[in-house]
């Protein structure tokens, strides 16, 4: 071997790593074998059909009342029928065309709220982690104060001050859980700010608000879908826990939360009443937080062999 | 050295399969090592070549993933390979023990340094307490460590770098084990350190009969201590031989490769820049950082830089050598105002650049650029090249287009193939990633290029080509270069004027010859003594201005 | 120190300041407190009564000074509806919230830890997937209605614990569970999570390079620095779980904070929520507190300089 | 036993050792556990507002008449007779030989200091109601006491025969309200012996008290008063044996618990009488329900019968006047609207909503008959956003003139007569969102004579309009559902007011 034919073993390697997958055929190659991710996809992805096409799928209407057909099992009990497969609840409304509904209140509310949590929770991250020094001290303390306030109190304190509606319930949850996007973003920020990538594009003479977009935002995108999956199904958690407490959605929506509530009084006699809507509300959860589990574990920082 | 060498330690045939899937198929393959009781055996190559994962399959530590599939390791006449675990434990720490690269992270930072090495004896013998003790205070002393009472109760973030790789050689030696094995040890330490670790591992060689296995990438090191040279690639043994054979008369193209990618002082001498106009001119910077303390601990104030002035032409390419923690990074982070300084001028093409507002700093910035350090970490890994590269001329003012066209003619010069625009940083290696930083920094035509530690994180071998691209850009761009480095050799080669830095001062500059060759400060003396091989006139290969 | 610890508590008083015009301006939203002192059924002069008797019919700012005035001197007013000091009352529900809270978080630690150290010590076994399983039910799982689940299966199916009450510590155990289940995910994550950290750390590497046994290298040299970050995380779990006993704390019918607060909600006991809001945040800066202490304590890097 | 044990697994598992099971009640013990939903806010009797307070009162003391709730006669009970002097004197004679629990002598100090007390405005009783006529009380000798009047007043018998227990002087001159909080003493059947705030207070039998009460003598040795605000968690204590008696329940409760051997599930209607009020007088802005034809419509609209039938326990019934049919002065010669959602549609259609509308609706308990009646109206195409709240609010909403239609509900403080509900409704008062001059003024002629005829007479008209306008919809009168302990031997009686003294194992 010559010095020269050393030099192509270099430059053939270096080849070779030009042919290394792109970030994003390595993420599709991680979505295949991440089994998790596709159930809770899935689970998730058949509920928003569900709540889309709710009116197609419901056998009755969700709304319609019988009190002379009350209190009727499910199929699997003894005064069961087809006609309602679920059973109908304490006013002989039918379980499952209410159930189907309640999706939709459970997905409304998760992904409104978070989605408004969010925006509040990513600009006071991203600035705190971004200027650091006086702005991350006023942004810290405000987390800190949010961090002392209970949620659960201090939501069924506004909640039953502003009077409960459903779009209450959006704006004080949206208004109260943007803690974990503060404290994840601000960290990931800061982390992100600390590379010399950014350090570069600002002596590349890049501005401010694009530095944000191009090269903080992206690389902190994960940290925030992550987050904005788990304080989702926070938000479906909580408004499920305010409505069982009388204090949420009002009836006659159909809110798994309140339906849980309205069961309680034959919780003891007719347990599936109280089962079927937990059910639902824990499966939409699980779906939601291994899609987040799953998005964390497929992509985590490229880039380092 | 003892006359009749005997044989502590063979690997025989010793192959480890790499998991399915990887770059290739072995992370060491067939490879025949002996160490000697009372030699130092350097494995020396460029990462990858395998040469810790020797180290570590002897130890008997490699990841769960490794397996050795052929091949037999003997040590004390047992094949460690098909020894069990239970056994093996009883030799680690007792009769082989290991020195890390990382002395940072090697010791657990929740006990005392005194309780760690202690474990030793507790595993491996039944001492008393006194016993324990007194054995650790000479051992403490034995490596050379002030004050051992003191020492032992620390905890290892109250001591140095050069103190804790103290502390793990006298982890190592404390039952006086019979190999001992060196994976990079001085790699992390700043070059005095390094020197004094390699002293005092010399030093044992001789007191102690172990055999030393002693991994490294840097031939100076290699030059500095070894007995016998083994040298890696691709996990395959290209060669092996004494040092003298192998330092000075390689036979294998790579070695020569290596030694020849060597950087050597004698580069940049007679340039004639005195009657260039001046580029940059930093006066009185100075810069102070504050830590705050926390419920335990008081708050410090470090200096990191103070009153830094010097002027550099254009160019010219002014080294700013130190040790870690010696304020040459401040230093350049001030002058590109990614920190502002607290006091201080800086003049870039005679604009008052470190008076400059926010807005109208960015209209300026395009004439100082900067290539950083950590090929990783430098690329946003969610941009493409093309789009990273095209950043600066675009946030210009450039048109997109013409800013493309200009991308590619950069790549190009830069040695890269055009039509990776459209690919991420994550496909590239180090090398190459240190390329589309250069590019990138050239993209916005700059007046002044800063390579901050631009070279450290590569291999020799990359590292020589990438020198080589920095000198025929300055020249062809008639660049000025501020170039920072810890390795004074690099500086060396690449540097016509070079300053020193410690602790936040200037403590000499000049001109290469006469800062390398009559140095007037204490402290770069000592940092020219302590250069690791510095007795070693590296030869010359016929065509090594080729690579 | 010192500084910093004048900063601290600066810091503590200006969070409880904060939150106190929080919770005082969120209770007096609730209409009017004086309806609700009244009490069902009151004639419109017996509400006027009540108005002028509580001074409730002055400015707000300066009904605001009072109460701040008050708190200064440890007075947290007095209760509207028991007519007794609101510091009293709380003296007698805290405790009881404690105690739940702190059996919640056993309950929490004690799954969790051992969990995710098992997990950690040997990943994508079957081990790994159990607790992986449990994590992820858990925070799927609504706290009322697996309150509720248990409360038919084990208190009156099986009839193995007692349904409601506080009295014997039987009477926390499904309380406990109930609350703890919802932390016990985010404290195996971190466990495991820190456990793999610390396994592939390099002083692992020469604690095994010593010949070290396993169970010291996993109990002396891994699980210490493992359970740094989990320390603040539980401290932080404790301070949410006070908050959050609201629920729980009504289902089991258990007299604490939690259940206090839910009532004083219901019957606008305004002085009653400030005091629980109030105590609860400061409860929650000295947990933060107490968390900087432990991990002081366990990691010398931050105790010594 | 088994229980015991597995309690003790279970907690073993947490790692806990220290541990007691609640011993079991019931008769082996003479004990009965009796299940409150709401925390009693001071044990004295003059300081708090709740059912349990009065309950608890008719225990721990006595009031110099007793009202049997049989016949609604006045029975003399630490007096023994009265008479009324003239219309603002009242003189009683008290029985001698009654001591209170801690030893003092029962005299006329004790009525005299009790009501001069609590009818001062300075001690802030909580009820100025019940205080509010009397002037003063005097003493004559040891043995005899009258009570001056302010002005006539017909109910005084039944305050005196209600809310004002008699407390002993010399104790509470000593230690106050907080002092009767922290420790009641009384005359009565039972005695305080612990009270634990929200969670439950003991009480035993008083062996030393009375023979000649009216009330009888005590038969149950210990009464203990637990707190589970939750009703279902009741519910599962009853089941379980952790309480003996309980009471509120909801129809479905009561008809799943008669399925259960050990225990027995009764009932009886009340006084209290559920409503839907309309803001006819358009208070609350311009709003279709200002239209008499729209409030018929929703009177048709809504099925009472079928949420009686199906969602209220026994004894309740659909009421049609603005009044609790038995009441002095209610009568059931009012238009009744009868459910008929066709009507209702074809009213709304003459009032030109085709199509329906929407509308806030306030409420504040019994979700699901709020529920029942937003899917009756839905049905006929009013839309519904309910505003579901606690009762300040709710009523602070529509004393402020914000509410447009409410359904609550109102127990004339169990008083027998219709000055309590229909005049306070329809006077002009805050409550009042029809204001109608009309019946403001029948309602006020009546309200002001003491001629039955003439108060009947105005009554009548009043109630009439109201109904013909359907300003209001009277909707049902409420009932209670009672389960517990088969060994139990318990009566409930009309008026809200359980009497453990009368209860015995059987």
């Amino acid at each position: 071997m010559t010095l020269q034919s050393a030099k192509q073993t270099q430059s053939a390697t270096d080849q070779q790593a030009i042919l290394r997958p792109t970030p994003r055929q390595q993420m599709i190659v991680r979505i295949k074998m991440h089994y998790s991710l596709q159930i809770g996809a899935s689970i998730l992805i058949a509920m928003i059909l569900m709540a889309i096409f709710a009116s197609f799928l419901v056998p009755h209407d969700p709304y319609a009342q019988d009190l002379s057909n009350r209190l009727v099992d499910p199929i699997w009990g003894s005064t069961g029928t087809w006609d309602h497969p679920l059973g109908t609840d304490s006013l002989g409304r039918d379980y499952l065309s209410r159930l189907i509904y309640g999706s939709r209140i459970a997905l409304m509310i998760g992904f409104s709220a978070m989605l408004i949590s969010g925006v509040i929770g990513t600009i006071l991250g991203v600035a705190a982690g971004y200027f650091g020094g006086r702005v991350d001290a006023v942004i810290s303390f405000i987390i800190l104060n949010r961090l002392s306030l209970p949620v659960t109190l201090v939501a069924l304190a506004v909640v039953s001050v502003v009077g409960s509606s459903l779009e209450v319930v959006v704006v004080v949850l949206g208004l109260l859980i943007w803690d974990r996007f503060a404290v994840v973003l601000r960290s990931a920020t800061l982390q992100v700010r600390n590379m010399e990538y950014v350090a570069a594009a600002e002596v590349l003479g890049a501005s401010f608000p694009r530095i944000i977009f191009k090269d903080i935002l992206p690389n902190i995108s994960n940290h925030l879908i992550v987050v904005a999956t788990l304080e989702m199904a926070h938000a479906i958690l909580l408004e499920a826990a305010l409505s069982f407490l009388g204090m949420g959605v009002q009836p006659p929506l159909p809110s798994w939360g309140l339906m849980v509530s309205e069961a309680r009084d034959f919780m003891f006699f007719k347990p599936w009443m109280i089962t079927v809507p937990g059910v639902a509300l824990f499966l939409l959860v699980l779906a939601i937080n291994l899609l987040g589990d799953g998005i964390r574990d497929v992509t985590t920082p490229e880039g380092r062999n | 050295m003892t006359d009749v060498a005997e044989t502590i330690l063979s690997i025989e045939g010793l192959s480890i399969a790499l998991p399915v899937g990887g770059d290739r198929s072995f992370a060491v393959e067939d490879i025949d090592i002996k160490i000697n009781s009372g030699e130092i055996l350097c494995i020396v190559g460029e990462s990858g070549s395998g040469k810790s994962v020797t180290s570590f399959a002897t130890m008997g530590l490699l990841p769960k993933i490794l397996n050795p599939s052929a091949g037999r390791i003997m040590f004390e006449g047992r094949d460690l390979l098909t020894l069990p675990e239970k056994a093996r434990k009883e030799l680690r720490g007792d009769r082989m023990a290991m020195i890390f690269q990382e002395p940072m992270s090697a010791l657990n930072p929740c006990y005392t340094v005194g309780n760690q090495i202690e474990e030793v004896f507790k595993k491996h013998r039944r001492m008393s307490a006194s016993q324990r003790r007194s054995q650790l205070l000479r051992l403490l002393e034995e490596v050379k460590l002030p004050d051992p009472e003191r020492i032992r109760s620390a905890y290892p973030h109250q001591l140095s770098g050069g103190q804790r790789q103290r502390i793990m050689i006298a982890m190592a030696l404390a039952l006086d084990p019979k190999l001992l094995i060196a994976d990079e040890p001085t790699t992390a330490l700043d070059v005095t350190t390094q020197a004094q670790i390699l002293n005092l591992i010399k030093q044992l060689k001789s007191a102690h009969s172990a055999g030393i296995m002693f991994v490294t990438h840097d031939f100076g090191v290699v030059a500095e201590i070894a007995d016998r040279v083994v040298v890696m690639q691709h996990g395959r043994i290209v060669e092996q031989g004494s040092a003298d054979e192998i330092l000075n008369r390689p036979q294998h193209p790579y070695t020569k490769v290596l030694i020849a990618a060597v950087p050597r002082k004698s580069g940049q001498a007679g340039r004639s820049i005195e009657d260039n106009p001046v580029a940059l001119l930093a006066n009185n910077v100075t810069k102070t950082f504050h830590t705050p303390g926390n419920l335990f601990t008081k708050g410090r104030t470090v200096h990191a830089v103070k009153e830094a002035s010097f002027t550099v032409r254009r160019g010219e390419t002014l080294g700013i050598v130190g040790e870690s923690g010696s304020g040459k990074t401040t230093l350049v982070r001030c002058l590109i105002r990614l920190i502002d300084p607290d006091s201080g001028e800086i003049e870039i093409n005679g604009i008052d650049f470190a008076g400059l507002n926010r807005d109208t700093l960015r209209e300026h910035r395009k004439d100082i650029q900067i290539v950083f350090q950590d090929p990783y970490g430098s690329l946003n890994p969610r941009r493409t090249v093309g789009d990273l590269i095209i950043e600066g001329p675009v946030n210009f003012g450039v048109p997109r287009a013409e800013a493309l066209q200009r991308a590619r003619e950069l790549l190009k010069i830069v040695r890269l193939d055009p039509d990776c625009m459209d690919r991420y940083p994550a496909q590239f290696s180090g090398g190459q990633r240190q390329r589309i930083c250069i590019a990138r920094a050239l993209a916005v035509e700059p007046k002044v290029l800063i390579a901050d530690e631009a070279v450290s994180a590569l291999d020799v071998s990359v590292q020589k080509e990438v020198l080589a691209l920095i000198n025929e850009i300055r020249d062809s761009f008639g660049l000025t270069v501020l170039f920072i480095t810890h390795d004074l050799r690099v500086a060396a080669q690449i540097c016509d004027n070079i300053i020193v830095m410690k602790d936040g001062e200037i403590v000499e500059r000049g001109d290469v010859n006469k800062v390398f060759g009559a140095p007037e400060h204490d402290y770069t003396k000592s940092l020219l003594d302590a250069e690791p091989g510095k007795d070693w006139v590296i030869p010359e290969f016929e065509d090594n201005t080729s690579v | 120190m010192l500084m910093f610890a004048i900063k601290r508590l600066g810091l503590a008083l200006l969070v409880t300041f904060t939150v106190s015009i929080i919770s005082f301006s969120l209770v007096r939203m609730t209409g009017d407190v004086a309806t609700a002192i009244a009490g069902e059924g009151a004639t419109e002069a017996d509400i006027e009564i009540v108005r002028q008797q509580y001074g409730l019919d002055r400015p707000l700012s300066v009904q605001y000074i009072e109460w701040s005035g008050k708190i200064l001197h440890g007075d947290l007013g007095q209760s509207l509806f028991f007519q007794r000091p609101v510091s009293e009352i709380l003296a007698e529900k805290l405790p009881v919230t404690l105690t739940l809270g702190l059996l919640a978080l056993g309950f929490a630690v004690s799954l969790a830890i051992p969990l995710g150290v098992l997990a950690a010590v040997k990943p994508n076994s079957l081990i790994d997937r159990i607790s992986l399983i449990i994590a992820v039910l858990g925070q799927a799982m609504p706290t009322f209605w697996f309150a509720l689940v248990m409360m038919v299966v084990f208190g009156v199916i099986l009839r193995w614990l007692p349904v409601s009450g506080s009295d014997t510590l039987a009477h926390f155990v499904m309380p406990a569970i109930a609350l703890g289940y919802y932390a016990t995910p985010a404290i195996m994550r971190l466990t495991r999570a820190g456990m793999l950290d610390v396994l592939s750390s390099d002083y692992i590497r020469t604690a095994r390079a010593k010949g070290l046994d396993t169970h010291v290298i996993l109990f002396k040299h891994a699980l210490r620095n493992a359970v740094i970050p989990v320390v603040s995380l539980a401290a932080v779990q404790l301070g949410f779980m006070l908050g959050g006993s609201i629920i729980v704390e009504s289902i089991f019918s258990i007299q604490g904070v939690g259940h206090l607060a839910l009532i004083s909600i219901e019957r606008a006991d305004f002085p009653v929520i400030q005091g629980i809001v109030l105590v609860l945040a400061v409860f929650y800066i000295f947990l933060t507190l107490l968390a900087d202490i432990l991990n002081g304590w366990l990691d010398p890097r931050i105790r010594i300089s | 036993m088994n229980y015991r044990k597995y309690a003790l697994t279970g907690a073993a598992l947490m790692g806990l050792t220290v541990l007691s099971a609640p011993a079991s009640a019931g008769k082996a013990d003479d004990t009965l556990k009796i299940g409150l939903r709401a925390e009693l806010q001071n044990m004295d009797a003059y300081f708090n507002t709740d059912r349990v307070g009065i309950i608890v009162a008719r225990h721990v003391w006595d009031n110099l008449l007793y009202r049997d709730p049989a016949d609604f006669s006045y029975k003399p009970a630490l007096a023994k007779s009265y008479k009324w002097v003239d219309d603002v004197t009242l003189e009683f004679e008290l029985r001698k030989g009654i001591k209170f629990h801690n030893g003092e002598v029962f005299d006329a100090d004790d009525v005299v200091y009790t009501l001069n007390f609590v009818s001062n405005p300075e001690n802030k009783v909580k009820n100025q109601r019940n205080v509010s006529w009397i002037k003063n009380a005097e003493k004559i000798d040891p043995y005899r006491v009258r009570i001056h009047l302010k002005k006539p007043f017909p109910a005084a018998l039944d305050f005196i025969a209600g809310p004002l227990p008699i407390y002993p002087n010399e104790y509470y001159a000593k230690v106050g309200p907080e002092g009767m909080n922290a420790k009641p003493i009384g005359t009565g059947l039972y005695r305080v012996v612990s009270v634990e705030p929200g969670k439950e207070m003991v009480f035993e039998k008083n062996p030393d008290y009375f023979a000649e009460s009216p009330k009888g003598q005590p038969s149950i040795g210990k009464l203990v008063f637990r707190t589970i605000p939750d009703t279902n968690t009741a519910v599962a204590e009853l089941m379980t044996g952790g309480i003996d008696w309980l009471w509120k329940l909801s129809r479905d409760q009561g008809d799943n618990l008669k399925s259960n051997p050990n225990l027995v599930v009764t009932g009886g209607g009340t006084m209290r009488i559920g409503y839907l009020q309309m803001d006819a007088a358009g208070r609350s802005g311009d709003h279709p329900l200002k239209d008499v034809r729209v409030r018929r419509a929703i009177a048709h609209a809504i099925n009472r019968k079928a949420i009686v039938d199906h969602l209220l326990p026994q004894g309740a019934n659909v009421v049609n006047p603005a009044c609790y049919p038995k009441q002095m002065g209610c009568t059931n010669d009012v238009t009744s609207y009868a459910y008929d959602p066709k009507k209702a549609k074809a009213l709304l259609a003459e009032a030109g909503y085709p199509d329906g509308f929407s509308i806030p609706f306030d409420a504040y308990r019994n979700r699901n008959f709020a529920e029942a009646m937003i899917g009756d109206l839905r049905t006929v195409g009013i839309k519904t956003e309910l505003r579901f709240n606690k009762y300040a609010p709710t009523r602070d909403n529509v004393s402020a003139g914000k509410s447009t239609m409410n359904f609550m509900t109102w127990g004339s403080y169990s008083i027998n007569d219709i000055s309590a509900i229909t005049s306070h409704f329809f006077k002009k008062g805050p409550s009042d969102l029809a204001r109608d001059d009309d019946v403001a003024k029948w309602l006020e002629a009546g309200d002001t004579s003491v001629d039955p005829a003439v108060r009947n007479e105005n009554y009548t008209k009043a109630l009439k309009k109201i109904a013909d306008q359907a300003y209001w919809l009277s909707l049902w009168n409420y009932a209670y559902v009672y389960a517990f302990n088969k060994d139990l031997d318990f009566t409930p009686t009309a008026d809200e007011i359980p009497r453990f003294f009368t209860a015995r194992w059987k």
